[in-house]
């Protein structure tokens, strides 16, 4: 098994599409290398992308913020201006694993690692977060929750790659959430995971929503009947109990080890009332 | 034997027993200095790899190891072919009784693969690339047969047969068919109808426990090194060098004083530790390779292949008058023992009741073999899982009494000279007294709040003694060196040195313990039962006397008196006379310079087979919060109360209480084996085998209470294993009162949990 | 496939050492240079045993490469204590018995001493969801969390 | 002669007998008798076997003495965790 270290994007692009046999990212490495522990997992080159600048830190413009793929979470967790703009991304990514894990694993890797499960996904669906990929033919935008196509599969195409993640500035009266199910307090996969920001008008009822799911469907999903629900509500109780039914009338889960297909239907539409909650005092205290 | 009096001593004051010093191995293991199973390297050293069986039940055909011979820097390849098969009897090992006939089995499968990681074949190789290449390039031919996983179904008549030679012990008229029930028990006492018919309630349960896994967080991990004369020694992370040397002996033929065995420093036992799955089969490999040969489980064979404690199906009934007075109690357990004989039933069946006063019980249990790794010993073996049983069924009782929980079980309570439900009476034990305790701690008054409830259970456990050994070297600056045989999983060493300071009078820093190798001291049984504290302890004692002995021979032969004349105190000989002012006092160091000249070194060896453990029993409460629409129980509070007869170190009792509580609160909400439907299991690690994680739990509140136990010198009782046997019971029994419905299964993780409160409303 | 030559720096001294790339950091710092004190107990992350500092954030050596180790600066348990003057959270460790059998204890002192260089006032639930990565099975955490607060009293006061 | 109880299993093996009087000084001598007269209980004695004198457990403890007026109780040896 090589290892490479590419300094910039093309040279990575280029290792990508010269190398024959199978070649592995490598950022945070927190999943790749239980795989390689495993067996599931054989590449012969790793590609340690954590080298290369653009793929590093976090810029903040007045059109936003842009987070390299491969910045530690830690590192993301730190960032105020992100926590005081996206606390919900915020909080989902700092869920990732244990303290020891947040030094090393990223969203670049959170998100390509396919998993349905993956914490920040549902978080930064409801954000609105859009993909920067590089890859032979340039660079392309896609919006976060069209990459993941299906356990371990994603619509990267050979070559390509995720260089960063775009998240706008929220508008006036925003706030977003996100709430996950473990049966422990940490170091567990989620069992369900939601997603949930709000815009609202001058009056207080809702004009925009956007609701995000984790590990209920075989990929990570935006529910727009959810956000309807909300949608010129002033998310009372009755626009949340119509919430909860459309995010639970979405989950199409799995029964496995982690939780039974009855639990995660019904722990979903109770997360998402309990995370747009939060995301309402949020959007009323900005 | 051995006649040590507690005469005077648990009057007498006190000055180190009882404190609370640091402990003398503390700084290696602050710094990762101390040396773990895995941590020891060997020049020349080879890495051994087991192949396992990829199926629950199959039969092994073939297996074919040509490929993987032939593979440059693959030193060695052993089968069961290279172990003799023995005989299917219990023949004593060392102080166990075992049937080498299964643990030769166990440790490398014969005939056929009885639960998926059973382990097929091992190779030893120049690195751990080559050795994984050889294991793919072994060839196994498996017939896969139906298989068994679960006690009821593996009980059934036309159940799957894992051993075609097992007819049930414990049934008359003796069975002509074979089957997987190992065992019938029973204990019985009194009339049960006539027990049950002084009832004015009674209440019947039928309960369902999973394996769980001990969880120690090092692996099992050894070296071994045969030279080419046979001669053997093996360094390994267990409980038991001795049993270790005693069963490895016999499973390769050697002799054991052919092999020393040294304990490594050990990274968690709790039971797990206490067989042998590696250890033969590195030796085996050295054998062939003449190189050592280090072999480390991977944290998925830990959970794979090595024991957990048994799953379980209970059926309890209890009966009780208005005032709360049991009249009769009835119980069957059915335990799995794993891929062969031997779960914990017995004493499962043993403990049940133990600690209430009941004039008419029975207890019948079946040791049932399944398609699973054969159970190993987890603190307290058998009894936490018949006590959640029994403790539940108890408070669900209390309750429809209309009687506090506490009151109940006092009305009830077992005390010196209850007949226990397995036979004799009790001496001295403390269960009253940690009842009271927890019914005056301000925990139980404390307020709850909606969706909060609170519980209480008790537990006992017996505690043991057995063959011990310990050796005090006095140096010739006055400093001892103590040698134990019983490996130091919690601090031992702390409270042996502590015991022995306090009897020759001297500092604690003048004593440096150590455990010894196989080769240094005479046959130790191993750490487990709770007997080091106690056992080692009451060596140490023994050994610490006879050099008081000793010491006071040599002033007396240097002041030319009679040694009856010459006393023993503060670590000084003196006159015990009057008038003899002249000779005032001579001190340890003092003796120890010139013991060469006054008759040569001075070393005391104690050889003891202890007896006279003493039960220790506890009560703990607990508070939880269930989040009504997840099922999610939260632990906000928890109090262990327990009688230790006597701390020798509080801190590392305390350590012990907290701890079991802990693996209790794993156990009783989340832990547990998930097989597939083709019996392979699907979560063999820490991330889907959900033990505490430290924002899981509160600080666990302890009281000690100390009932001396009458038959060791400090009354000593055990305390290790008791505190994992209430948990599990007292979280039942307050999730049971947060939320109105009584649970019966563990673990209560949230599905199951929120499954049973919306079915609960749904019929209510 | 050639090993790499690795320079980096552990516990403030230049070291190197030839790895595969399987390797990891754990393995190379067991089994290469014998810093044993670093424990593997599950080899996937979910123990916290092995925990060291990477350029000064905690990780799991079982979850690093050992070739990502060029340049960077490591720290192990091995580094902790300065000649015989042992760091406080090692001696109120041993002042509260906060272990037992001791194999989790490197990994726990590791990341209680990262948590407080950036948190030297932590409250209970900050200490135990800091160190909720680190498995320990004998103590029950009670201890732990003890010494680990009563430790960071002291560093303050000093 | 003291006083021996047979507790669930060996009691079915000594044909349900639940209570013998044997004339013995010590365990060994008391494992002996029973041995002899309930020649099906022999082979369980040395599996595993403690002997409860006046409640206290002797395992693997062939000289500890009894007393004539002694109870004595046969229970499963315990070997714990």
């Amino acid at each position: 098994m090589d290892y490479k270290t590419p300094r910039s994007v093309e040279e990575a692009v280029d290792l990508l599409t010269t190398h024959t046999g199978a070649a592995h990212l490598l950022a945070g490495g927190t999943d790749l290398l239980v795989k390689l522990r495993a067996g599931m997992a054989a590449p012969d080159l790793v590609i340690d992308l954590k080298s290369i600048p653009r793929l590093r830190g976090i810029e903040s413009s007045p059109s936003g913020f842009r987070i390299g793929a491969a910045t530690s979470c830690a590192e993301i967790g730190e960032h105020d201006g992100l926590k005081a703009a996206w606390p919900g991304v915020v909080e989902a990514l700092k869920l990732i694993g244990s303290t020891q894990i947040q030094g090393r694993a990223t969203l670049g890797g959170n998100l390509c690692n396919a998993s349905p499960a993956a914490d920040s996904v549902p978080a930064l669906i409801a954000a609105g977060a859009v993909c920067e990929i590089a890859g032979p033919a340039g660079t392309r935008e896609v919006p976060i929750e069209n990459i993941v196509t299906g356990p371990g599969r994603t619509a990267l195409a050979r070559g390509e790659f995720v260089l960063a993640f775009r998240l706008p500035l929220p508008r006036a009266r925003s706030g977003d959430a996100y709430l996950r199910f473990i049966p422990r307090t940490e170091m567990d996969i989620a069992v369900v995971g939601v997603g949930v920001a709000v815009t609202l008008d001058a009056s207080g009822v809702c004009a925009q929503a956007r609701v995000g799911l984790g590990a209920v469907a075989p990929t990570p999903l935006l529910v727009a009947d959810a956000a309807r629900a909300l949608i010129g509500s002033r998310v009372d109780a009755q626009a949340l109990n119509a919430l909860a039914k459309a995010v639970s009338a979405a989950c199409k889960p799995i029964g496995d080890k982690r939780g039974t297909i009855d639990f995660r239907i019904k722990v979903a539409g109770v997360l998402a009332r309990r995370a747009a909650q939060t995301a309402l005092q949020r959007a009323k205290a900005t | 034997m051995n006649d040590i009096t507690n005469q005077s001593v648990l009057e007498r004051h006190l000055k180190i027993v009882g404190t609370r010093p640091l402990r003398p191995d503390g700084v290696d293991k602050v710094t990762g200095r101390a040396q773990f199973g895995a941590d020891i390297h060997l020049p020349n050293m080879l890495v051994g790899k087991v192949l396992r069986s990829p199926h629950a039940h199959a039969r092994i055909k073939s297996i074919d190891i040509s490929k993987a011979q032939a593979l440059p820097g693959v030193k060695a390849i052993v089968t069961a072919a290279d172990f003799s098969d023995l005989p299917s009897e219990f023949i004593p090992a060392g102080e166990m009784m075992v049937n080498f006939r299964d643990m030769t089995r166990n440790i490398m499968a014969r005939e056929k693969a009885l639960y998926e990681g059973h382990a097929v074949a091992a190779v030893a190789a120049i690195n751990e690339a080559v050795a994984n290449q050889a294991l793919n390039l072994i060839e196994v031919d498996y017939e896969v047969l139906p298989h068994v996983m679960d006690v009821d179904e593996a009980m059934a008549p036309d159940a799957p047969l894992l051993h075609d030679n097992m007819f049930t012990i414990g049934v008359e008229p003796k069975p002509a068919k074979p089957s997987n029930i190992a065992k019938r028990v029973e204990f019985a006492l009194g009339d049960l109808a006539a027990g049950f018919a002084k009832a004015d309630v009674v209440i019947e349960r039928e309960f369902l426990t999973r394996p769980v896994h001990q969880g120690y967080i090092e692996p099992h991990a050894c070296v071994a090194r045969v030279s080419e004369d046979g001669q053997a020694e093996l360094w390994c992370t267990t409980q038991g060098q001795f049993i270790v040397r005693g069963f490895c002996a016999k499973l390769l033929g050697m002799e054991v004083s052919k092999l020393k065995v040294t304990p490594s420093e050990i990274g968690g036992g709790f039971g797990g530790k206490t067989v042998v799955y590696l250890e033969p089969l590195a030796l085996a490999l050295s054998r062939k390779a003449c190189q050592p040969v280090k072999m480390v489980m991977s944290r998925t064979e830990v959970f794979r292949a090595t024991g957990p404690t048994s799953g379980a199906r209970m059926w309890v009934k209890i009966g009780a008058t208005k005032d709360g007075r049991i009249t009769a109690a009835d119980a069957v357990l059915k335990y799995q023992a794993g891929a062969f004989q031997g779960s914990p039933v017995q004493p499962g069946c043993m403990c049940a009741f133990a600690p209430y006063d009941l004039e008419n019980v029975r207890v019948v249990g079946y040791d049932v073999v399944v398609n699973r790794p054969k159970v190993a010993a987890y603190r307290a073996p058998g009894g936490p899982i018949a006590e959640y049983a029994v403790e539940s069924v108890i408070d669900e009782l209390a309750l429809r009494l209309k009687l506090d929980p506490i009151e109940f079980r006092l009305k009830n309570a077992a005390k010196e000279g209850t007949k226990a439900a397995y036979g004799p009476k009790f001496g001295p034990i403390g269960l009253v007294e940690t009842l009271k305790a927890a019914r005056e701690h301000p925990h139980y008054a404390t307020p709850l709040k909606k969706n909060q409830g609170r519980g209480v259970a008790s537990g006992f456990w017996f505690n043991i003694g057995g063959d011990t050994c310990a050796t005090l070297n006095l140096g010739e600056d006055g400093t001892v060196s103590l040698v134990a045989g019983t490996p130091d999983i919690g601090g031992s060493r702390a409270s042996l040195a502590m015991m022995a300071a306090e009897e020759l009078g001297v500092p604690l820093d003048k004593i440096r313990p150590s455990i010894g190798d196989t080769s240094s001291l005479g046959y130790n049984f191993l750490t487990g039962g709770s007997r080091v504290t106690f056992s080692s302890g009451m060596a140490v004692v023994e050994a610490a006397r006879d050099m008081v002995r000793q010491l006071r021979e040599r002033a007396a032969r240097m002041w030319e008196v009679p040694v009856d004349s010459v006393i023993w105190e503060d670590g000084c000989a003196r006159i015990a006379e009057a008038g003899v002012a002249e000779f005032k006092s001579m001190s340890l160091a003092e003796i120890a310079k010139t013991a060469g000249k006054t008759g040569g070194p001075i070393v005391a060896n104690a050889a003891i087979n202890a007896t006279g453990a003493g039960p220790s029993l506890a009560t703990h409460v607990v508070d939880v919060e269930v989040d009504p629409e997840t099922g999610k129980v939260t632990v906000l509070r928890y109090t262990a109360i327990q009688d230790a007869g006597k701390a020798v170190h509080p801190s590392y009792v305390e350590g012990q209480m907290q701890g079991g509580a802990v693996q209790g609160i794993g156990w009783a909400l989340n832990e547990e084996y998930i097989y597939d439907a083709k019996g392979r299991l699907e979560n063999p690690g820490f991330l889907d085998y959900r033990i505490p994680v430290c924002s899981d739990v509160p600080m666990i509140d302890t009281v000690i209470v100390e009932v001396p136990n009458p038959r060791h010198p400090y009354g000593v009782r055990g305390v290790g294993e008791t505190p994992i046997v209430p948990p599990m019971g007292a979280i039942a029994n307050a999730v049971a009162h947060a939320t109105g419905v009584r649970f019966t299964e563990l673990p209560m993780s949230p599905p199951r949990v929120l499954a049973a409160i919306d079915t609960a409303a749904a019929t209510r | 496939m050639s090993k790499h030559h690795v320079t980096t720096t552990i516990n403030g001294d230049p070291a190197e050492f030839l790895c595969s790339t399987e390797q990891t950091l754990l393995d190379v710092l067991r089994d290469v240079l014998y810093l044993t004190g670093s424990k593997e107990g599950c080899a996937s992350g979910d123990c916290g045993a092995c925990s060291v500092m990477l350029d000064g954030r905690l990780v799991c050596a079982c979850l690093v490469l050992g070739v990502e180790a060029q340049g960077k600066r490591i720290e192990t348990i091995e580094g902790m204590a300065h000649g015989d003057k042992l760091h406080p959270l090692q001696q109120k460790f041993l002042e509260h018995a906060a272990l037992q059998c001791g194999v989790c204890t490197p990994g726990f002192l590791i990341a209680a001493k990262a948590l407080l260089e950036r948190n030297p006032d932590p409250s209970e639930t900050e200490v135990r969801y800091w160190l909720a990565g680190n498995l320990c099975r004998c103590t029950g955490y009670d201890k732990i969390v003890r010494a680990v607060i009563d430790a960071a009293k002291e560093m303050r006061a000093a | 002669m003291a006083k021996v109880i047979l507790s669930g299993t060996l009691r079915q093996l000594a044909g349900g007998i639940e209570e013998v009087e044997v004339d013995a000084r010590d365990v060994r001598q008391l494992l002996r008798i029973l041995g002899e007269r309930f020649p099906e209980l022999g082979p369980h004695l040395d599996s595993g076997y403690a002997v409860a004198i006046d409640g206290e457990i002797f395992q693997d403890a062939w000289f500890a003495p009894i007393r004539p007026d002694s109870e004595v109780h046969l229970v499963p040896a315990i070997r714990g965790g």
